[in-house]
């Protein structure tokens, strides 16, 4: 699935960079659970784990305003298109992170017979980050948004951790 | 006139992004998380790469909008916040102009924000964004009544509408000790005007997804909350010249008094937006009617009769 | 060059602004009367009454100008949008205007503008000989007080009966919500 | 001119709302200049929970919220009322300006009085007693 | 210029008729109490500019326009009541049907 | 009377979900407003199906183990043991003592997981976004010892045929101790915060009322049954494994609100607890697997229908074997799916607000209600 | 009028008292565990993705590539390609595509030589879904690293015909 945004009217060396290390750093995401690994996801923005602390606590009811898309859960025919269009109503620059097997490939639910599940969210809109899991810990999801850094600002791991 | 631009200007940008940044330390301290930690100090830098973010993101502008409406709409919101910041007395010589109708000009500029919200709302053209404006309205507008009521108690006192001269007024003893009933009910409708929990319905997220500003993207929703912060920052001003005696205070300069004061304030506001939950619509509204505004007559006439007494 | 000079001077700059009130005030009522969406018919209402209020700025009662915000775009607009919302079926498409009508209009308020201003023309203004200079809102609260208490308790009175009649009229249609 | 004072003081306020509309301008310029875009089919679309919008949202609301509107439109006005005379309250009167005022605000305390007793405030449930 | 009360009474006179252009030509009762309150809003400039340059005591014309304000107020309730009223009964707030369905 | 076209549509369509903050997921309702009152409402529901009851046909009896920690995923354990139990009973195979403590301690510990959960993400509906941290940070903590015993935070897939997978050891029982005391100093708190005040109280007093008569004719059981009055809980009235070993009470509310609801779980909570406390104080010695459980189970033809009470009420499986090492078809009896029925009539003619409020009280998770 | 006030009292003093619990808590210490700054360890059950055990006595795995894993699994996502070597069978191959795991742990109890463990690893995420991919044995000569060791000879099975391959992925 290729990216559905196009390109800025200008472009200007510094400030892109400048951008992108702010777009990194404040990744909002859209309130948007779709089964177990939504709870994880909860989890993940509680106070045990801290989204916030990345700057990606700020959870967003309305798709304008955000810039991630976490795909958490299982993705069923009936639910594809919703997420289809809440991304395309997402304002660019955005970005999608698949936690957990289910949105990465149908996870458990992918077998033979199967007819009521996407098997994978990369199938339907562009993922940029593939959390694995079933569900991912916590730590996992925060792994995926440093990770969601890096690629945005195209410098590796901003801060340095042990 | 450049210079108090200049100062107004920065003041709004700096007090948003500080106040952003506040809340979600407070929010993330009293839910036992440590918030913005990783983004400069502290987070320090957070709320900054949020705005520089909103600025470079996408402003969708949905077809079915009522289009001229919809782009005026933030703008709108954001015509009266500098105004505001015109008569706000910080210190004895630090006020850029004392009008006459100082708090009258206030309130006058605060009520565009209604005008706004409505616009924003209605012009979205999207159920919840609709709901959101006119329940925010109805709200609004319930608050706004008890506010002045209250504010009038104390210009009853003072016999102005002069903010300095409200400031002055206070020289032995700050109003919120003579008038506990109007600080409590003025901080009440304060918080239900800025829209804040537990008043928060026009955005009650759980109901009507984000209010009036859900087809809002980018920087005309970050428009919206700047205006919002503004405003918090406005009222919370207000009260502090009403009842807290304004740049009063020992040792420190005036100016610094009065941030602290403000900043108690707004802290407190806080505070209650982490503590409770939301109330529902018919009883916030009949909550104003039934209980605020009788409540501030009340209190403006014993004010009057105690003038009279002694 | 004498012309910029005098458009920096405070007159300069008075008369500018002055010109700038005025033209929003005409363009709202442009607006109010003008525009087919009901919504921004209010809308260009509120703006025109935000001109007024400079206008009044103008003639030295800034109380009465914020007066009139606050009671006007604050209070009258925000009814006149949720009587909007209550009764005009703004989904539905609208309906063609009549030309004749318009051009009747038109030409029957051009008349009026004609008359009023021709009669305007006609007489010259005297100010009353002796002129109070006493400006201050606390005079006026005086008056009200004791000159006009009347009005000032009659006012009451007009909203009391008018709230009333509002809200039976309004409440006790078919079908209550 | 004898009202210089005034002028020059709402000058500040004229020039605050122009700068007001040019602050809040820059940073949509800015935007519109910056950011990228994006292109999907739904783009556009009105949002509702991620399904095709069903009709307009320019429906007729409860008729509840108009009478709020009524309400308030009554209590502004007659609250601004107050002001003035606020202001020349204890000047010179023995109780005169107290007894009007409370002449005054009883009068429109029935508003509410009457919207109460007419369960304006009153959300019922049931359709049949509304 | 702005120290004359020709001017203010000009623009009045303008105002008024704009208001009066829109009662006659407008068909929805709203737009007609819009134009209605933009007519009261000319007369109040009338009031305020004699105030200013003719009257003898400048309370007495500022008063008015508060009284205006107030009439205008009570105005827009009841006729915005109407309206609704109106409305609620016969499904138009169009002047022209409303007058057809009289009776 | 002369309509032009189009007006007399007084009422109009607001739809909340699949995407919406409140519906927890991916419910969709569908509500036909009439003015700020909800006119009729119409629950769309299929948005997170995974066909879970169709994988069973495609799975040998082990094989759907897994599955069943993702049907509720909030109360994984209770699911667990309702298939568990099924297919023992099918196969007639014997649970050791010591493996039916373990799971019963496990499984409230888990409960107690879910009811926290509820409680945060309820509280978040009404708008307090703290107790919603607060409740968070408790389940941690059950979820800690959890993760100790069976590796996993949430989805668990612990218990076998026959027992389960892995002993618990002194430091489980220590946490579950230091946890039981830890739970106990909050309510104090939670009181505090939520259960006494005066909005909250406003929010949920006599607001969804479910009588006891249509709480029977909806087939809605757990809290929400008991709420409503009607003291029915599987661990009392068709006990299983060794819930008759231990004294627990069954709190039950009077009035069916939201309000009852909310207390039943609250105090449900505590009831939990003290049977983990009871249960640690009993706790045999003894083998954790039953033995001779075969790897690759076949049980003979029948069927049989085994029930827990889960977080949300009665959790049924219904088996039908035909001899194979496959299931031939399993049936879930969800409570979701029965607490769920009842919201149309519950919600007509309250406000938006209302319906959040008792649609969250109803506790529901959808992927269960879809399967 | 009364119970006017003391409702209103009674509400007041509720929200004094959750604003008493909100600030105690505001003083108190955060339970946060900052993670990327501190590390966690995980519970010795915890279960990451499964990998092979390490013998401690013999530093290879004991998989003798009976399939059984492969069969038992309910996703089918594990191959096991095995030779035969002096009459015994080794691996040349034992990758999982960890995103289709459900994590439950049959194939670790059914593995009859018990060559399998679940990993203490939390904190996966890649870039594509191919990086979910993962190489059991490459792991092992990883692990193997770390004590100094080369990565294990790939076995060379006796003669052609006896390449066996068990189940492919479905
Ligand atoms: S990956 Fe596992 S935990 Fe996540 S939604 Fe799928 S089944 Fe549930
Ligand atoms: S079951 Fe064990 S021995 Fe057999 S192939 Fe799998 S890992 Fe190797
Ligand atoms: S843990 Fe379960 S799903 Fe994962 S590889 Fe092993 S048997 Fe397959």
């Amino acid at each position: 699935m290729e990216k559905k945004t196009g390109e800025p009217l200008i472009h200007f060396g510094v400030l892109d960079e400048v951008l992108d290390l702010c777009r990194a750093n404040s990744l909002w995401p859209l309130t948007f659970g779709l089964a177990c690994c939504a709870i994880e996801m909860m989890a993940a923005g509680a106070a045990r784990f801290d989204l916030d602390r990345f700057g990606a606590g700020v959870f967003r009811p309305s798709p304008r305003q955000s810039d991630l898309m976490i795909v958490a859960g299982t993705i069923s025919r009936k639910m594809a298109p919703a997420i289809v269009r809440l991304y395309d109503q997402m304002a660019a620059p955005k970005w999608v992170i698949a936690m957990g097997n289910c949105a990465i490939s149908g996870g458990p639910f992918y077998y033979e017979g199967q007819y009521a599940i996407v098997p994978g969210a990369d199938l339907i809109i562009p993922v940029d980050v593939y959390v694995p899991g079933c569900p991912p810990r916590p730590e996992g999801l925060i792994e995926g948004i440093l990770q969601l850094e890096e690629k945005i600002t195209h410098r590796g791991r901003l801060r340095k951790f042990r | 006139m450049i210079v108090a631009l200049i100062g107004v200007i920065a003041l709004v940008s700096v007090n948003a992004l500080f106040l952003i940044w506040m809340e979600r330390k407070v929010a993330a301290h009293i839910q036992l998380r440590p918030g913005p930690m990783e983004v400069g100090f502290h987070g320090a830098l957070q709320t900054v790469a949020d705005a520089i973010k909103l600025i470079g993101k996408e402003l969708i502008t949905p077809e079915e909008v009522d289009r001229p409406i919809y782009l005026l709409a933030p703008i709108v919101i954001f015509l009266p916040v500098l105004v505001l910041f015109l008569v706000i007395p910080f210190a004895p010589n630090l006020i850029i102009r004392d009008l006459n109708v100082g708090i009258l000009l206030i309130f006058a500029f605060s009520s565009l924000t209604v005008l706004s919200i409505l616009m924003a709302g209605w012009s979205s053209n999207n159920k919840y964004s609709v709901f959101g404006a006119i329940r925010s309205i109805a709200q609004n507008i319930a608050y706004e009544i008890p506010l002045l009521i209250t504010a009038m108690s104390i210009i009853l006192m003072v016999g102005s509408f002069k903010l300095s001269a409200i400031v002055a007024a206070q020289d032995k003893v700050w109003f919120v000790v003579i008038q506990p009933l109007a600080f409590l009910l003025y901080i009440i409708c304060a918080t239900a005007e800025t829209n804040r929990a537990p008043f928060d319905i026009p955005e009650a997220e759980s109901e009507l997804v984000a209010g009036f500003h859900t087809e809002y993207s980018g920087m005309r929703f970050g428009l919206f909350f700047l205006a919002e912060y503004t405003n918090m920052f406005v009222v919370s001003a207000v009260a502090t010249v009403l009842f807290l005696g304004g740049w009063r205070g020992w040792i420190l300069p005036p100016v610094v008094w009065f941030l602290i004061k403000v900043y108690a304030i707004i802290f407190l506001i806080m505070w209650f937006r982490w503590t409770f939950p939301r109330l529902r619509f018919d009883q916030l509204i009949s909550f104003a009617w039934k209980v605020l505004i009788p409540l501030a007559f009340v209190n403006l006439l014993v004010t009057a009769l105690a003038i009279k007494l002694f | 060059m004498k012309f910029m000079m005098d458009l920096f001077s405070a007159e300069g700059m008075a008369t500018l602004s002055f010109l700038g009130v005025v033209g929003l005030t005409f363009i709202g009522a442009l607006i109010a009367v003008g525009a087919r969406n009901i919504f921004h018919n209010v809308l260009g209402l509120a703006l025109a009454l935000f001109g007024v209020a400079g206008l009044f700025v103008y003639l030295n009662s800034p109380f009465v100008a914020m007066m009139e915000i606050l009671i006007y775009v604050g209070a009258i607009c925000i009814a006149i949008c949720f009587a909007i919302m209550l009764s005009e079926p703004l989904y539905l498409p609208k309906p063609p205007r009549k030309p004749i009508k318009l051009l009747g209009a038109g030409l029957a308020s051009g008349l009026i503008f004609a008359m009023l201003g021709l009669l305007m023309k006609k007489t010259t203004w005297v100010a009353a000989p002796e002129r109070s200079t006493d400006w201050s809102i606390t005079t006026l609260g005086h008056f009200l007080l004791t000159k006009y208490a009347l009005i000032f308790e009659v006012i009451s009175l007009v909203l009391l009966v008018a709230m009333l009649g509002a809200i039976v009229t309004a409440r006790d249609g078919r079908g209550e919500t | 001119m004898d009202n210089w004072a005034v002028l020059h003081d709402f000058a500040y306020v004229l020039i605050f709302l122009l700068v007001a509309v040019v602050f809040a301008l820059g940073p949509l310029i800015i935007a519109h200049l910056l950011a990228p875009r994006s292109f999907g089919p739904a783009r556009n679309q009105t949002y509702e929970c991620g399904i095709p919008a069903q009709g307009s949202a320019w429906v007729q609301v409860a008729i509840i919220y108009y009478l709020f509107a009524l309400i308030f439109l009554a209590f502004d006005v007659d609250v601004l009322f107050l002001f003035p005379v606020l202001l020349a309250f204890g000047e010179g009167y023995v109780w005169r300006d107290l007894i009007e005022i409370a002449i005054f605000v009883s009068i429109i305390s029935l508003v509410i009085v009457y919207a109460w007793c007419r369960g304006v405030f009153w959300w019922k449930r049931k359709p049949e007693s509304r | 210029m702005i120290n004359n009360i020709e001017t203010y009474l000009y623009i009045a006179v303008f105002l008024f008729a704009i208001g009066l252009y829109g009662v006659l030509a407008r068909r929805s009762l709203i737009a007609v109490l819009i134009s209605v309150e933009l007519m009261l809003n000319a007369a109040m400039i009338n009031f305020m500019a004699f105030n200013r340059f003719l009257a003898p005591h400048p309370a007495v014309g500022q008063i008015c326009a508060l009284f205006i304000m107030a009439v205008a107020a009570a105005e827009a309730a009841i006729g915005l009541s109407i309206i609704v009223a109106i409305y609620r009964k016969m499904k138009t707030i169009n002047v022209e049907h409303a007058t057809e369905l009289r009776g | 009377m002369m309509l032009e076209p189009g007006i007399e549509e007084k009422t109009f369509y607001l739809n909340l979900g699949p995407q919406h903050p409140s519906t927890h997921g991916v419910l969709r309702i569908l509500l036909e407003m009439d003015g700020e009152f909800i006119a009729n409402s119409e629950p769309v529901i299929g948005y997170g199906h995974r066909a879970h009851e169709k994988m069973a046909e495609l799975r040998t009896y082990q094989q759907y183990l897994p599955n069943m920690g993702r049907v509720d995923y909030l109360h994984a354990l209770a699911y667990n043991h309702g298939y568990c139990l099924a297919v023992e009973r099918l196969a007639g195979i014997e649970v050791p003592e010591r493996a039916e403590f373990i799971r019963v301690i496990t499984s409230e510990l888990n409960r107690i997981a879910s009811h926290l959960l509820w409680f945060g993400a309820y509280l978040l509906d009404l708008g307090a976004f703290t107790p919603f941290l607060y409740c968070f940070d408790d389940r941690e903590n059950v979820v800690d010892i959890l993760d100790r015993v069976t590796g996993s935070r949430l989805t668990y897939c612990y218990f076998r045929f026959g027992g389960v997978r892995d002993d618990i050891d002194d430091e489980f029982i220590a946490g579950c101790r230091a946890f039981i005391t830890r739970l106990r100093s909050r309510w104090q708190d939670y009181d505090d915060l939520v259960t006494k005040n005066v909005i909250f109280i406003n929010r949920t007093r006599d607001v969804g009322i479910i009588t006891p008569e249509q709480a029977l004719k909806y087939g809605v059981t757990g809290p929400c049954l008991r709420g409503s009055g009607i003291p029915y809980d599987i661990r009392r009235s068709e006990p299983y494994s060794v819930y008759p070993l231990f004294d627990f009470e069954i709190p039950i509310g009077e009035r069916g609100d939201i309000m009852d609801r909310y207390v039943v779980r609250l105090r449900e909570m505590e009831q939990s607890l003290r049977i983990i406390e009871q249960a640690l104080d009993k706790l045999p010695n003894g083998p954790i697997m039953a033995e001779k459980v075969p790897k690759r189970l076949k049980p003979a033809e029948g069927e049989v229908y085994a029930a827990v009470e889960s977080g949300r009420g009665e959790f049924g499986t219904y088996i039908v074997s035909k001899g194979d090492t496959k299931p031939y078809r399993i049936k879930l009896r969800v409570p979701s799916f029965s607490n769920l029925s009842i919201i149309s009539e519950l919600i007509k003619d309250t406000l938006v607000a209302d319906m959040v409020a008792i649609l969250g009280s109803l506790d529901l998770v959808i992927p269960e209600v879809d399967r | 009028m009364v119970a006017y006030f003391r409702e209103m009292f009674v509400g007041l003093w509720s929200l004094v008292a959750g604003m008493a619990v909100t600030i105690r808590y505001f003083v108190r210490p955060i339970v946060t565990v900052q993670y990327p700054r501190q590390k966690l360890t995980m519970t010795p059950k915890y279960r990451g993705h499964i990998e092979l055990i390490m013998d401690p006595e013999t530093n290879t795995h004991r998989c003798t590539a009976c399939g059984m894993c492969v069969r038992t699994c309910p996703s089918s996502l594990i191959t096991v390609e095995g030779v035969k070597v002096k009459k015994k069978k080794l691996p040349v191959k034992h990758v999982i595509d960890y995103s289709y795991c459900s994590l439950c742990g049959l194939c670790v109890e059914v593995c009859p030589t018990k060559a399998l463990k679940f990993s203490n690893e939390y904190r996966l995420a890649g870039y594509q879904r191919q990086d979910m991919v993962i190489d059991l044995m490459a792991r092992l000569d990883a692990e193997r690293a770390t004590v100094g060791l080369p990565p294990l000879p790939i076995p060379t099975p006796e003669s052609e015909e006896e390449t066996t391959s068990a189940e492919e992925k479905a």
